[in-house]
């Protein structure tokens, strides 16, 4: 693939990490766009079987953004969603996808910078690591 | 007397008994055991020949029992529960028997996650004490565990058995070993006594049983060869127990002077046990350090062996 | 119930390989119940499965389903109208499942894609522990309501090993002692005396050592 | 309603769903107030604001309140049921119709332009109403000097240089007024330094350096050096307690509360980097576990505390640290010791504007400055129909702030007699199209946003793009989606296209989301036929450097939201009716003032006394501190209470059982001595069963009859004054039986009455000797002016340590006091001829405990029930419908107490003018066939709500469930989906992105 764009799903929680994706835009913060934002009410709605398909439909990376350590609206969604990543990244490195390619991160509303710098390195990341095994078969 | 066993004609003659034990190679060497053998030559009343110790693979426990006795010792053969069921085992006591061997140890055995064979099976068909119990049922009613009569020789096994009085829960310790000694044990040997005072709590309730009377009690006995030792002792082996200031007793010497601090230690704490009311002898186990066994022996005043 | 954990993928790829059209099949029972085969798992796998097939520029086609149970002949009956769908059925079910599929569906190549691991009980939300080894002579009874011969790492019958210390077994500092556990029990019950029965060497033969186990309920039994 | 901070709010917000209609007047140019500054709030140390958002009715808000920012009062005419009130607006000059927020301006010309969405990292966006009210800038005409460019720049043509401001009276049954305190302004005073300092900062401004968005980004550095400072010192009570020159004479209330936080949040973050020390005059952690707070922040954050008031703070010239002159109880020595920072906890006063604002509204103010109130209702003035709240009323923190903000709302809402003008109503809603079955028809519908998205994207190419999709029916561009005629376009589209699902390609669904649910249900759909492309936030204004990208990933959001919407289905709102009548257990003066308040506005009121007498412990009292008549007052609340006939009385009443949800409950009682059971139905619990009278066997206690509690002593005073009147000496013990390792909470009201008992008996016996033993002395706000008076009028204060408490000796008749005098060094000793013991009060154990358990009701550990959030809701306890009041609550004074009944009575208005409770439709729901009753959803739910029915299968109760989507994403057998959020919609969305483009 001469010109390799990453497709990154970025799985967002409403109460912290979709409102400083908010907050990154009213900063005008610039990030690249490969990054594309679901939403969910919290990130302990992530279902492994999710993170799963996005791959399987092509997803070079993925990561699940949700609130910082004790303040997830819904208690302990964050720390529900951190493990169901880890877990995956196992499932993943089985498949024989980097497990890189997904992560967890957290971050307050209020953290537009951090929602642009996470989105900003994640993508350089994978577009060191290239296509996701699954669509460099394909190509 | 219930045998022609060695160990029992030593103590049931009223004397201190003295016992240590000889590991097997983890080769086919015969001449391996003979050597190590020699070394508890005229010392003690009877060798503890073990059975795959640690879970790791060694020459069989009965094969160098054999090869002990061929040297004129007494073997007293260790027999652990782990590695084969009920018949095996039986095979084997009989086996013994006809080649000479008299005295045996009944144990559970280390869990196999120990040793080299991490993967192997735990058979545990039978535990321990019902082992005992197997032991006495062919020795005293001449019948196989599962109620066959034993045809022509009955083989007459003294049935030695292992109490740790350091294992938790301590107040089950000498319950415990009632257990063992209404399955047929007649005599015990004790796990390496380095807490003194946990040790004559623990004869304390023998006592209040009864139980000394009913069976000997050999005191458990190892020499620290080094610092390393005994921290290794302390911190790695379950059920070990090595208070804090014999650790530091042995760190407080230079390491050239450790071996002899060790066996100072060990000296001491014999002649305070000798005092213990119930106590019936020593089972030394010098391990990888069977050359100091004779030192010991002679040093704590039972040698020579008596002749009985 | 049942417990079981899901099986290396390239275990599973390698029996699924010759396949191209595969079943692969739930169990909405115990497997479910400790998320090893329900539903969700099956989805997870089927995904999985499929990314490795096109990361090696191959697809394969997976239809899922999930069964009520595997282990009862009427409810394996619901695939037939969809077996010949498959060329292969990969199962999530125990091993008692897995069998019953391939008794049913005899020219069906069935392969199982979980350990079927011990019967035990959750101890609290994502862990499982081993209750109960089958061994079909119950003597929870005189235990205190602890099984030694399932929780006893050398399944002693008389009491803890010199390896229990502070209520840990020696084989490492997970795992509780049994005997721990029973003399606690049984002290706190005002049953210490049991203790000092000793318990006969075990007849085996309640445990399968007598080959394969039945029960017939001969008021049902037809 | 005057002043919009939060206790403004919360008024207007009380007020509006109880179906009142306000208007909310703001001299700023957003609502918020003080609390958006604050980085976090204590006790929980969290920001909490998002906790309270997702609890405000915004179709309520919309239509109850007129929110009226930039405003002032001019005037004010008329009296309680019909007032006019002349009103100044300044002009903004931005009309409010056309900013979007974009902030052109602002990039554009930063000096003329304000726009402070809160400055703190998280507030601006927790405030979900939405990120600032109005979410619009406002404009300084005088800085600017080229105002046609200005004009030019706003690409919604919303600034209007022209815009004159405007005036106007409008017409009210009542009036609130909280608009707030400000802060003591240390410049003052020389030795402190702050003025010519840096590095010396008042408590808000060390707030703003901790805060992310502060100067600071949030990092920890002292102003002057720009280092990390290693040592930083509070000093407690500044312009407080008449200490310094110009303090005020009252405690400010809060701050003690506010160091300890800003020292616990220091410590956590920067633990062993960094000490932390409170100089303190007393710690006056008072409120409700509050004090275990404190002693978290001594024992487990290791902050340190130093019993001493500073008198100097200096730096060297040229030294790098300052330092720090004081001495302490044990040693008349001068102790010196260097910091790098110094934080300066400066109390509440009256602002210059507020007190003229007192002066427009003629209210009678007391020498502080704060509005005088006549009698024991603290929201009450010296003018009727005019209420107050919050900071203004006197200094406090936000829990009192949001009580009284509350309880001003009730008596607000009583004075709205004048029958309500039928509004002009909004034609009914038209009924909603089925759509189950049909062909998902979409239409797209893209905004412009001005140039905000049309300015980096082709929206006409993209509209070109997504018309292809699959389903979509119509594609558009609407320019302004959000302005009014797009709104009615895309209605209308709705309707004659015969669209069936929405997708709006604009901003946020978090600010606009609601709104356009409005617009699609006006327009026949259900509301959760809508699913937002945020191509605003997400793509124009983060990757405008990158258009064909941009717009690629637009269409993109866009195909994954057809995607999903497609699989959207109409979802019901839970709504439950509501049994309008009340149930209030306990008969004091909380549960019969909450019983009154309501039972006045017309609905039934329960009222159940385990006693056989109303009156609760406050029918032991004489007066209170303030002097008011508490027997008289008790009485004519009981009188009226058994006289109304809306509250049925129901004494000897036991509860013993309660089941049901919230607006239909029904609670069991067994009554009096024949024990006959009765139910009875009811749609609002109150809880007000109050604390009872400490009584622990310390310093003899019950061994002598000089020994007394406070309580006994305030009987003896008033009923036998010829027994007071022979006394020498009087000592009086405090913290018995409180702030303990088995009872570490302060008792609160103990150090008031000792100074209220002391006063009292001087009164009868002024030759009398007292002697307070005291640990901290908690006379908070205005109590602190009568402590003051005490020790004026010779009552001996003499501070002790906990670990050398006092000892009282009792022979024959003889009562030995001794205690050792700290400053004085040596141990005293004092007979006694009465020694008052401040025994406090302890929640009734058991019947409370009881209590909990029957109404399933969370408790704190030492038996006071737990509200549903310390700060924000202090009266909703955690299961809807349920309130508390009183000292159930936690121990407090009468005034406090019946502040705290009226705001229950307030909040239970808002349920109360409801028909049925709107639960939302965002819940989890299980598909039983498929369920495997493995648990995992009843241990994965952080809230306990899925459990396993009858049938053996798991049952999530609507009404209960939080949204959060655990369930379904743990539950392994996919029997479990969140509405709006289901799996096939979030896979829809996954296939979309990667779904080839169609050819």
């Amino acid at each position: 693939m001469e010109h390799f764009e990453p497709v990154i799903v970025a799985f967002c929680c409403h109460y912290c990490a979709y409102t400083a994706a908010d907050m990154a835009g009213s900063q005008r913060l610039v990030y690249p766009a490969n990054v594309k934002i679901i939403r969910v009410p919290c990130s302990g709605k992530v279902d492994s079987l999710h993170i799963a398909k996005a791959f399987e439909k092509g997803a070079d990376g993925v990561y699940v953004a949700g609130c910082l350590d004790g303040d997830c609206h819904f208690k302990n969604g964050n720390d529900k969603a951190a493990r169901k990543v880890a877990h995956m990244r196992g499932y993943l490195e089985e498949i024989g996808i980097e497990p890189e390619r997904l992560e967890m991160v957290k971050m307050s509303a209020g953290m537009g910078e951090r929602f642009a710098r996470v989105a900003t390195e994640m993508t350089e990341k994978i577009r060191k690591l290239g296509p996701s095994p699954i669509k460099a078969a394909a190509a | 007397m219930k045998t022609q066993s060695n160990l029992e004609k030593v103590l049931s003659g009223g004397h201190l008994a003295v016992t240590s034990e000889c590991g097997p190679p983890r080769g086919a060497s015969a001449q391996t055991v003979v050597d190590k053998a020699k070394y508890l030559e005229g010392v003690v009343d009877a060798v503890n020949i073990t059975d795959n110790q640690t879970a790791v693979v060694r020459m069989s426990s009965l094969a160098g029992s054999v090869l002990v006795k061929q040297q004129g010792m007494n073997p007293l053969l260790q027999m652990v529960t782990r590695d084969r069921n009920r018949l095996a085992m039986q095979a084997d006591i009989l086996g013994a028997y006809a080649l000479g061997i008299d005295t045996m140890l009944c144990l559970s055995g280390d869990h196999t996650k120990f040793g080299d064979h991490a993967m192997a099976a735990n058979v545990h068909d039978i535990d321990s004490i019902q082992l005992i119990q197997m032991v006495k049922g062919m020795r005293d009613e001449g019948k196989f565990q599962g109620g066959a009569e034993i045809k022509g020789v009955v083989p007459k096994m003294y049935i030695g058995a292992a109490a740790n009085p350091f294992a938790d829960p301590f107040e089950l310790r000498v319950m415990r070993l009632a257990k063992k000694i209404a399955a047929g044990a007649d005599f015990i040997q004790t796990q390496c006594i380095f807490n003194i005072e946990k040790f004559e709590k623990w004869m304390e309730g023998v006592r209040k049983m009864g139980l000394h009377e009913k069976c000997y009690i050999l005191a458990g006995i190892t020499p620290m060869k080094s610092v390393g030792a005994a921290k290794y002792m302390k911190n790695r082996v379950p059920g070990m127990d090595v208070p804090q200031e014999l650790v530091d007793r042995m760190s407080g010497v230079a390491k050239e002077d450790q071996p002899a601090e060790g066996i100072k230690i060990c000296l001491e704490t014999m002649e305070r046990l000798k005092e213990v009311e119930g106590v019936a002898g020593f089972h030394i186990m010098a391990i990888d350090w069977e050359e100091k066994v004779e030192e010991i022996v002679k040093q704590a005043g039972l040698y020579p062996r008596p002749q009985v | 119930m049942i417990t079981a954990e899901r099986k290396p993928l390239d275990e599973i790829l390698s029996y699924i390989k010759p396949f191209k059209r595969i079943l692969l099949l739930g169990c909405n029972e115990c497997v479910t119940v400790c998320a090893a085969g329900g539903r969700k798992e099956v989805g997870v796998l089927a995904s999985g499965i499929q990314m490795s097939m096109l990361k090696n520029g191959a697809s394969i086609e997976i239809r899922e389903h999930t069964l009520e149970r595997q282990c009862d002949p009427e409810y394996v009956e619901e695939l037939v109208p969809i077996i010949d769908s498959a060329d292969a059925v990969l199962s999530m079910a125990c091993g008692c499942g897995v069998q019953q599929l391939a008794t049913r569906f005899k020219d069906k190549p069935v392969f199982p894609a979980v350990n079927t691991k011990f019967m035990g009980g959750s101890d609290r939300h994502g862990v499982w522990t081993e209750r109960c080894q089958g061994c079909g002579d119950c003597l929870l009874g005189v235990t205190g309501g602890i099984c030694p011969i399932a929780k006893c790492a050398k399944q002693l019958m008389n009491g803890p090993c010199g390896g229990s210390v502070s209520g840990v077994c020696e084989i490492g500092d997970e795992v509780e002692c049994a005997w721990h556990l029973i003399w606690e029990r049984l002290k706190a019950l005002g049953l210490t005396d049991q203790y000092l029965e000793i318990m006969p060497a075990k007849d085996w033969r309640a445990g399968g050592g007598s080959g394969p186990r039945k029960i017939v309920r001969e008021d049902l039994a037809e | 309603m005057v002043g919009a901070g939060l206790g403004g709010i919360r008024t207007a917000l009380d007020l509006a769903e109880a179906e009142k209609d306000v208007v909310l007047v703001d001299r700023a140019n957003n609502i918020g107030g003080l609390m958006t500054q604050l980085d976090r709030t204590f006790p929980t140390n969290n920001c909490d604001l998002c906790t309270l958002a997702p609890n405000l009715s915004e179709s309520n808000r919309q239509e109850h309140i007129s929110l009226m920012a930039m405003t002032e009062v001019r005037g004010v005419r008329g009296e309680k049921g019909n007032f006019t009130v002349s009103l100044a607006t300044r002009p903004r000059y931005i009309n409010l119709d056309k900013c979007t927020g974009c902030g052109e301006c602002l990039k554009q010309f930063p000096h003329c332009v304000t726009f402070t969405p809160g400055l703190d990292h998280r507030a601006p966006t927790c405030m979900r109403y939405p990120q600032a009210t109005p979410y619009a800038y406002a404009v300084d005409l005088s800085k600017c000097d080229d105002v046609a460019a200005l004009v030019q720049c706003c690409p919604a043509g919303a600034i209007n240089p022209d815009e004159l401001g405007s005036t106007g009276d409008i017409a009210c049954s009542s009036i609130v007024l909280s608009p707030g305190a400000s802060l003591f302004d240390p410049s003052g005073l020389d030795y402190l330094g702050y003025s010519d300092n840096p590095d010396v900062v008042t408590s808000l401004e060390y707030e703003r350096i901790l805060s992310a968005s502060g100067p600071t980004q949030g990092r920890l550095l002292c102003p002057s050096s720009g280092k990390q400072p290693k040592k930083v010192a509070w000093i407690q009570c500044i312009g407080s307690r008449g200490l310094q020159k110009g303090a005020a004479p009252y405690c400010s209330g809060a701050c003690c509360m506010f160091a300890l936080k800003e020292a616990m949040v220091t410590k956590e973050r920067f633990q062993e980097d960094i000490e932390t020390t409170i100089f303190y005059m007393d710690m006056r952690t008072f409120g409700k576990d509050y004090e275990r707070y404190y002693q978290r922040a001594k024992n487990e954050f290791g902050v340190r505390f130093i019993h001493s008031r500073p008198h100097s703070v200096l730096r060297a010239p040229g030294a790098e640290r300052m330092e720090l002159g004081y001495t302490t109880d044990d040693s008349s020595r001068l102790l010196t010791e260097e910091f790098d920072m110094v934080v300066l906890s400066t109390g509440f006063r009256i602002g210059d504007e507020v007190r003229e604002l007192a002066s427009v509204f003629d209210l009678e103010i007391n020498d502080s400055n704060f509005p005088v109130n006549p009698g024991l209702n603290q929201v009450e003035t010296s003018r009727p129909g005019i209420y107050v709240a919050g900071t203004f009323q006197g200094p406090k923190d936000i829990p009192e702030t949001m009580v009284q903000a509350s309880a001003a709302a009730c008596m607000a809402g009583k004075d709205v007699t004048v029958p309500e003008i039928e509004r002009e109503r909004e034609p009914a809603l038209p009924p909603e199209k089925n759509v189950v079955g049909e062909e998902p028809r979409v239409g797209v519908f893209i905004c412009d946003c001005g140039e905000n998205i049309g300015g980096v994207i082709d929206v006409t190419t993209l509209v070109e793009r997504v018309s292809k999709l699959a389903g979509v029916a119509v594609a558009e561009g609407v320019g302004h989606g959000c302005s009014r005629e797009s709104m009615a376009h895309i209605r209308q589209t709705i309707e004659e296209q015969n669209i069936n699902r929405v997708v709006i390609g604009g901003c946020s669904p978090r600010t606009h989301e609601s709104k356009f649910q409005d617009l699609i249900r006006k327009a026949g759909l259900n509301k959760y036929l809508l699913e937002f492309a945020n191509i605003r936030d997400q793509v124009t204004w983060v990757h405008s450097h990158q258009p064909v990208r941009a717009i690629d990933k637009a269409e993109e959001l866009l195909k994954m939201a057809v995607g999903a919407v497609r699989k959207s289905h109409p979802l019901a709102e839970h709504s439950l009716p509501i049994n309008k009548n009340v149930l209030v257990v306990g008969g004091g003066v909380a549960g019969m003032t909450s019983a009154l308040e309501i039972a006045d506005q017309g609905f039934k009121v329960y009222l159940v006394e385990q006693g056989v007498r109303l009156g609760g412990i406050a029918a032991q009292l004489h007066r209170t501190l303030e002097g008011d008549d508490i027997k008289s007052f008790v009485n004519d609340l009981i009188e009226r209470t058994r006289a109304h006939e809306l509250i049925e009385v129901i004494t000897g009443g036991i509860i013993v059982d309660h089941t049901g949800m919230p607006g239909m409950f029904t609670t069991g009682m067994q009554v009096g001595r024949q024990m006959f059971y009765r139910r009875i139905e009811h749609g609002v619990t109150i809880l007000a069963t109050g604390a009872v009278p400490n009584r622990p066997d310390l310093f003899g206690l019950g061994k002598s009859e000089k020994v007394v509690t406070q309580l006994e002593l305030q009987n003896l005073i008033h009923e036998g004054p010829e027994r007071v009147q022979a006394w020498d000496n009087v000592v009086m013990i405090q913290c018995v039986g409180s702030r303990t390792e088995e009872n570490p909470n302060c008792s609160r009201i103990c150090c008031q009455n000792a100074v209220k008992n002391a006063l009292h008996i001087l009164e009868v016996n002024p030759e009398a000797r007292i002697f307070v033993l005291y640990r901290d002395m908690r006379t908070y706000g205005f109590q602190e002016e009568y402590f003051q008076k005490a020790r004026e009028k010779g009552v001996i204060f003499v501070r002790y340590h906990q670990d050398e408490p006092p000892r009282v000796e009792i022979s024959d008749d003889q009562v030995a006091v001794t205690y050792h005098d700290i400053i004085l060094e040596r141990r005293i000793q004092v007979n006694a001829d009465c020694v008052g013991l401040s025994t406090g009060l302890v929640a009734p154990d058991d019947s409370s405990e009881e209590l909990a358990m029957i109404f399933k009701l969370p408790r704190t550990h030492d038996g006071y029930f737990l509200e549903d959030h310390v700060k924000l809701r202090p009266v909703d306890l955690p299961t809807p419908g349920f309130f508390v009041a009183g000292t159930a609550h936690a121990p407090k004074t009468i005034g406090e107490s019946l502040t705290q009944a009226r705001a229950v009575a307030s909040r239970a208005m808002t349920i109360l003018a409801r028909e049925a409770i709107n639960l939302g439709a965002v819940t989890a729901k299980v598909d039983s066939t498929r369920c495997a009753s493995c648990l995992i959803c009843v241990r994965a739910c952080p809230f306990d709500v899925p459990f396993i029915n009858a049938d053996g299968y798991s049952e999530i109760d609507p009404a209960r469930c939080h949204g959060c989507g655990m369930c379904a994403a743990e539950c392994p057998a996919k029997a479990i989906e969140l509405l709006q959020f289901e799996d096939d919609q979030v896979l829809a969305k996954i296939e979309q992105l990667f779904a080839k483009a169609v050819a």
